[in-house]
């Protein structure tokens, strides 16, 4: 139905009494916050009476310190890195855990012979930096391995180290990196890579899972502040929307993210936005709602996992109120008054197929 | 104080030399004891930049770690001064031997000289591989080059035509001509292209550790420390990258003072 | 006025330089530049000649092409018999220019050693000749110094001594004098002579001081602006006894070689006495 | 300088003009060698390189780690992605090279005028110079990615009136603490380069400071200063490149470069289009200076070897 | 040999410069260096002094001193009955020095009109003094041009030309001809007796040359080196006659007053005719 303009009709006149919300997104505009930048487009922040300013972020912006400092009102990140941050001071809490999954893989050459986390040993394990290595290091610690036994290599935007031999295992998301090898040509056949090429770990499938894209808020201001907390609900539920707006139209939804800036081709950009609804939906018990399993399962392997400069994550248990349920929840029982499905009950992914380079 | 100091000659020399030393350092110690005093007194939030205390806390704390850090990008920085000087010296002297060297390398040069490390170092990592340290120290060697090119081409050029006509006179070789004048002339230009390229190895090899490759520098522990919110550390980590880089610059500088030493500058 | 005729020098050596209707022109980006047109001119063995003239006349590039640093146009150029180009390579001249022009790097010594060690001669030959040179020129306390750490003077001295290393029968020198003090000058000049007595070397000598060409020379070649010409040869008749060399200077034969000069340089030269004017307005 | 113009040995005949055109030419070659010796070690060089012992000295030749020059080329010229609205390669890479430049030209300006009042107050008190300059020197060892969260923070805390801080700012603000350092240094030595005579001579007039400023420092300064402002450009736009990547700014080159080698992988040769584009931006604002230079060609009658 | 008694210059106008009773030391970093010791002299209006000495014997700071470009350690510089200071701030002298010292990217005319720019003079007063000056210098047809397409010896007059922007009774002249060549020079000496008799100008005048010093000054200041004293005056009785300036150069009377001062010079200097032998071995 393209890019319906169903809230921005309503932008009469009523645009002095916004109130101004900013965003912090984790990395650059891509198919991975499609919800977001659905909301926006789609005007369902604007429904909610706020006017919400999404700021992407690079390597060295850490979107819960922009939180911490009062630069934004809301964060995306991952939470283990957020619990170090709050192990560090910073103040912030997890309202909204958006990923109910973790989509972190470890893959290698089919014929590598690293079939699991234990596998590891000795070998040259890729992984980013930037406090995205700690699921590996949770994982590695659960099967008794420590950082020395490996030797970690950071890999750079693209797959290339890997798909030159320079790295055993390489660190890919379900929805970026593993469609990076798919549409890439295989030098010997000439053909586009395919998944039966590789053997993949998927994180999910470890105890050293982490919970990965939630939504952050300021603790302070959460605790304090009426009108930040009415903000946070109608934020959420405009939020939610724009989730299951990009689950129901995900061609939709990735042709926004590219107007937004996302340079991937569109294949690549679609297959992003599929795979990051998988990591979403289906929501059990509602999208954003925190499994304390899930997330106690998280502060037990971020307490395990200690990095090769013998650094370890967090050396204590987070405060209590690290998370909240109560602004998703408020969220969710409105939405559901509206009659929005808020658990993708009868969410299906469609297929994508990657062309040469995403285009 | 200051202001009789400069206008008049006066030139007391130990008075000099002990205030080249004692100023930078009231200066630095100032600085910091302004921060210290903002953060703990006045409270300005020391989340992102982080009290000197709490640096040097990581800093005492991590002390084993940051010296293995140090010596990775340390040895990185050096090899790629090693190399983008060797390179640099003997391109020169090719630019310097045969004009059209010298022509056609200049637009490379300039290209060279303008090249962020955030462009180069994904290409270097491809080419060169992404498990050895190889990429970060052609990283390095990059960017020395430049500054050792320019100024031993420069050096080349500034036989005295003195020294040239004497050489002729004496009906010296080529290969004497190089030996006796033109190497020892060119000498303190290209100490001096060391000297400008010793910091500029450092942060271009520990900028490079940004971009993929093995861990273990302190450009990936700075990274890695800031993304974990762990300020202290991180800030305590580029405390040791500013002592690496001035360990190179005056390490160089004292080279470049050796090379140049009892000799009367034109 | 036209060219003296030259005086017979001694039959019993060969010629040192002689110079045969030399021109010299210069391309440049601007054009050509005549710097030396029909010289003739020749140097005795054991001759001390001067040649003066104001600044750009050409002295320097006739002292150029005496020691084969450049070649004449048109015409040519023979020293001891051979060609400029042959003499150099034997090395049968010493040089020394304005600037001392000494390598930084290299102590007193081994400048002063620099011609002997790129000829190949032995340590002990060369360690036996620079004391005896640096003996003459009166620095061999001096030998392990740097030249910054030297005096012009002193350096000047070194060059000298440089250029008298491999024994040359013929001294060309370049406004050597130039960059000291009028105190120091008159020192070095003596000291020159005495050397030049000593050695018996044939000079020429680049000046643009009147009372040194007359007082360190046998004979004075006066030349004229561009083009460069020789004006006039005014040769001396001082009677030179080293023993008494400073004396000399407040002689009437001194002043009367002084006038003589200075007079052959004003008729060449386009501003005389009373032409003033001319040039101010 | 002068030295160089009487040597004889260097001068040459050839007019001005041919001059120039075989300079430029000799460039041009120099890019075509390059270019040669690229395409044949391609050809000629082992797929996984030349390894010696641990490292591998001379680089891989597959189309992954060395596209063919050719391939680059043309990538230029095909659109970014496949979408109906794709522009060309070179062209995006153009317009975010734009946007670079004019944040680059701001940081550039920044970099002046702080460069040159820390200059301006080294010359006036000696002991500022002591204190200040080796701080300033150590400043540049500082990697600057370590600020990027620091200068967005502080930024996004000002808000006076109308004004508010803009993503672009701090990267302008990043890329003048790269484009300061040659700036202070340069203008320090020029400034200081008046000779004791000059210096003298304005004392004899009975002129304080400020007038010996304006009448001989700062025009003196002009011959080191040009250079200065040179590097300076140049290192105001590498800067800019790594802020944005740092920050994450969007629209600049800097984006382009990290979003087309995380597609290199697939797309081996797009990643060279930034590349290409980003030594391009940097010989235009370092050539930029050149501009000024021509003006300022009468206070360059002295020219100096820095 | 003392100091001889100073002719009493016409009581109608102050004394240009007295110094009485100067020494001056330098703090360097090997010690003090007494560059002065107790100099006494004065230069009457009008008056043209000369000093000449061997190098580093205290010449350049003597100058320095009246200029205010520095103090002396102990005594006095009086400059037209005022403190030295105040003279300079007064704009009571004009300087110059060895090199011409001309700032490169200002035109001849901008560079002799600086003083006056830098005073406030009105556009047009000073078009008009820039002209007068330029033509006084025989420049006029160059005040367009910039230093660097000027010989030495114009760039020279430029300089002379700036220093007598502001109409001086005072000029200070620190070897403003040494770099120049001889003949250049001499020219360059006719035309500053023209201008001092022009201006009536007195003027302190320190040199290398003695030929130069006699055929300028009215007294010649020999001074002895370290620590600079003043060996003699030794006064010049040549008759002035600008329109035969160049004519004296040959007379027997600039003869005697070059062996006069020579003869100072050596009396005070440690290397008279027969000492060489010291310093060469
Ligand atoms: N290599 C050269 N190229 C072009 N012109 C030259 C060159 N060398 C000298 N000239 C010109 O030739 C003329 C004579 O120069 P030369 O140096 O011989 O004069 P000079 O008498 O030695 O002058 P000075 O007394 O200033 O040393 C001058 O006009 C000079 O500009
Ligand atoms: N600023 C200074 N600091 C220390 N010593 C100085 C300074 N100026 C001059 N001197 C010393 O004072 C002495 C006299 O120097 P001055 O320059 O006046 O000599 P001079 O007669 O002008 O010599 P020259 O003929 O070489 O110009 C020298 O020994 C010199 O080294
Ligand atoms: C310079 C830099 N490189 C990689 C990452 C890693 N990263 C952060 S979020 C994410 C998933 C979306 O692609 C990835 C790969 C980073 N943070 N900064
Ligand atoms: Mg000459
Ligand atoms: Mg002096």
């Amino acid at each position: 139905s393209g890019p319906a303009d169903t809230g921005s009709g309503s932008n009469d006149g009523g645009g002095g009494d916004l109130t101004e919300v900013k965003l912090q997104l984790q990395w650059l505009p891509q198919g991975q916050f499609a919800g977001y930048f659905a909301a926006l487009d789609q005007g369902y922040f604007e429904e909610e009476g706020l006017d919400v300013e999404i700021i992407p972020s690079g390597g060295d912006i850490v979107p819960q310190d922009a939180l911490a400092n009062g630069d934004v009102d809301y964060a995306i990140a991952w939470v283990p890195k957020v619990l170090g941050s709050i192990e560090a001071g910073a103040n912030v809490t997890n309202i909204a855990q958006i990923f109910q999954r973790s989509g972190t893989l470890q893959v290698s050459w089919a014929d590598s012979g690293i079939e699991s986390v234990a596998d590891f040993e000795g070998k040259k394990i890729g992984s980013w930096g930037f406090g995205n290595e700690w699921e590996i290091f949770a994982a590695m610690a659960a099967e008794g391995l420590d950082s020395s036994t490996v030797e970690i290599i950071t890999q750079d935007f693209n797959m290339n180290a890997f798909l030159q031999g320079d790295i055993d295992a390489a660190q890919a998301m379900t929805y970026n990196e593993y469609a990076q090898l798919l549409e890439t040509t295989n030098p010997d056949t000439g053909e586009l890579y395919t998944e039966d090429d590789f053997n993949v770990i998927s994180y999910e499938d470890t105890v050293g899972a982490m919970l990965q894209d939630a939504i952050w808020a300021d603790t302070e201001k959460l605790e304090s502040d009426e009108e930040y907390q009415e903000t946070t609900v109608s934020f959420l539920k405009a939020v939610v929307k724009g989730w299951a707006y990009a689950a129901e139209n995900p061609e939709e939804a990735s042709e926004i993210t590219i107007a937004e800036g996302s340079g991937w081709g569109p294949s690549h950009e679609l297959w992003m936005v599929n795979e990051t609804n998988k990591l979403i939906w289906p929501a059990e018990n509602g999208i954003g709602i925190i499994d304390e399993a899930a997330f106690d399962q998280t502060v037990k392997g971020a307490l395990s996992a200690v990095n090769e400069a013998g650094a370890a994550l967090i050396t204590e248990e987070p405060p209590a109120g690290v998370w909240t349920n109560e602004y998703i929840q408020k969220a969710l029982d409105e939405l559901e008054e509206e009659g929005i499905d808020t658990t993708g009950a009868d969410f299906s992914p469609i297929t994508v197929t990657l062309e040469e380079g995403g285009n | 104080m200051a202001l009789t100091l400069s206008g008049k000659t006066r030139s007391d020399a130990t008075t000099e030399t002990t205030l080249r030393i004692v100023a930078p350092v009231v200066v630095g110690v100032v600085v910091l004891g302004v921060w210290q005093f903002l953060v703990s007194v006045v409270g300005v939030s020391d989340y992102l930049l982080p009290s000197p205390a709490a640096i040097a806390e990581q800093f005492v704390e991590f002390f084993p770690s940051m010296m293995a850090a140090t010596a990775i990008t340390g040895l990185n920085a050096l090899l790629g001064l090693v190399l983008g000087s060797i390179l640099g010296i003997l391109l020169a002297a090719l630019a310097a031997g045969w004009r059209p060297i010298d022509h056609m390398s200049a637009p490379v040069v300039a290209s060279l000289a303008v090249i962020p490390i955030v462009a180069l170092a994904p290409v270097l990592n491809s080419m060169f591989g992404a498990d050895s340290q190889f990429g970060r120290q052609a990283i390095a060697g990059l960017a020395s080059f430049v500054p050792v090119f320019i100024n031993t081409l420069r050096g080349f050029r500034q036989t005295l035509p003195v020294h040239r006509d004497l050489m002729k006179v004496y009906a010296a070789s080529s290969a004497q001509i190089v030996r006796t004048v033109t190497l020892p002339t060119a000498v303190p230009f290209v100490f001096t292209g060391i000297r400008i390229a010793s910091s500029l190895a450092v942060i271009s090899a520990l900028v490079a550790e940004y971009f993929g490759g093995p861990r273990g520098g302190l450009g990936g522990l700075i990274s890695t420390s800031a993304a974990s919110s762990a300020y202290p550390r991180a800030w305590a980590y580029v405390v040791a990258s500013i002592v690496l880089g001035l360990v190179f610059f005056l390490v160089s500088l004292a080279l470049e003072r050796l090379a140049t030493r009892g000799r009367q500058r034109a | 006025m036209t060219q003296l005729p030259e005086p017979q020098s001694a039959p019993t050596r060969s010629d040192a330089v002689t110079v045969k209707a030399v021109d010299k022109t210069f391309d440049t980006r601007s054009g050509q530049v005549q710097a030396l047109s029909s010289i003739d001119l020749t140097v005795s063995a054991g001759e001390f000649v001067s040649l003066i003239g104001p600044s750009g006349c050409g002295k320097s590039t006739l002292m150029r092409l005496i020691a084969d640093l450049d070649q004449p146009t048109t015409g040519s150029v023979t020293v001891f018999g051979k060609t400029a180009s042959q003499a150099r390579l034997d090395q049968d001249y010493g040089i020394a220019f304005q600037q001392a022009g000494l390598l930084p790097w290299r102590t007193v010594a081994a400048n002063v050693g620099l011609p002997l060690e790129l000829h190949g001669a032995s340590t002990r030959d060369r360690t036996a000749r620079i004391e005896e040179l640096l003996d003459m020129v009166g620095l061999s306390d001096f030998s392990d110094r740097y030249p910054d750490q030297l005096s012009g003077g002193m350096q000047q001295r070194v060059a000298i001594a440089r250029s008298l290393a491999e024994k040359p029968d013929l001294l060309l020198m370049d406004e050597p004098f130039g960059a000291l003090d009028e105190m120091t000058r008159e020192r070095m000049q003596t000291e020159l002579l005495r050397i030049c007595a000593e050695t018996g070397a044939a000079v020429v000598f680049v000046t643009h001081s009147i009372p040194e060409a007359v007082y360190l020379s046998d004979r004075v070649v006066v030349m004229s602006p561009r083009p460069g010409r020789i004006q006039e040869i005014v040769p001396m008749a001082l009677t030179r006894d080293p023993d008494h060399a400073e004396a000399l200077r407040e002689e009437r034969a001194f002043f009367d070689g002084v006038t003589a000069v200075r007079e052959a340089l004003h008729t060449g030269s386009p501003v005389p006495t009373g032409a003033r004017g001319v040039e101010n307005r | 300088m002068t030295a160089e113009n009487l040597a004889p040995a260097i001068r040459r005949r050839r007019g001005a003009p041919t001059r120039e055109l075989a300079r430029w030419g000799y460039g041009v070659l120099g890019v075509l060698v390059i270019a040669a010796v690229w395409e044949l070690y391609k050809f000629l060089g082992p797929a996984d390189g030349v390894v010696i012992g641990d490292a591998r000295v001379l680089p891989r030749t597959t189309d992954l780690a060395m596209p063919h020059t050719w391939d680059m080329v043309a990538r230029l010229f095909d659109p970014v992605t496949r979408s109906a609205t794709a522009n060309p390669l070179w062209l995006e890479v153009a317009l975010a090279a734009l946007v670079t430049l004019g944040i680059a030209a701001v940081g550039w300006l920044v970099g002046i005028v702080v460069g040159f009042a820390l200059a301006l107050v080294m010359q006036r008190w000696r002991l500022a110079e002591w204190g200040l300059l080796p701080w300033i020197i150590l400043s540049q060892t500082v990697p600057l990615i370590a600020f990027a969260p620091i200068v967005r923070s502080w930024g996004s805390r000002i808000e006076i009136g109308a004004f508010e801080w803009q993503d672009w700012m701090s990267v302008a603000v990043i890329a003048s603490y790269l484009a300061f350092f040659p700036i202070a240094v340069g203008a320090l030595k020029g400034l200081q380069s008046p000779d004791t005579i000059h210096t003298e001579l304005m004392r004899t007039y009975g002129v304080g400071w400020w007038k010996t400023l304006i009448k001989l420092r700062i025009p003196a300064s002009v011959p080191y200063l040009l250079p200065a402002l040179r590097l300076g450009a140049a290192n105001a736009v590498v800067g800019a490149v790594v802020a944005e990547v740092s920050t994450g700014m969007q629209g600049g080159i800097g984006r382009v470069l990290i979003q087309y080698a995380g597609q290199a992988s697939g797309d081996p040769a797009k990643a060279w289009g930034p590349i290409f584009g980003s030594i391009v931006l940097g010989l235009a604002a370092a050539g930029s200076v050149a501009i000024l230079g021509a003006i300022l060609r009468n206070y360059r009658r002295v020219e100096i070897n820095a």
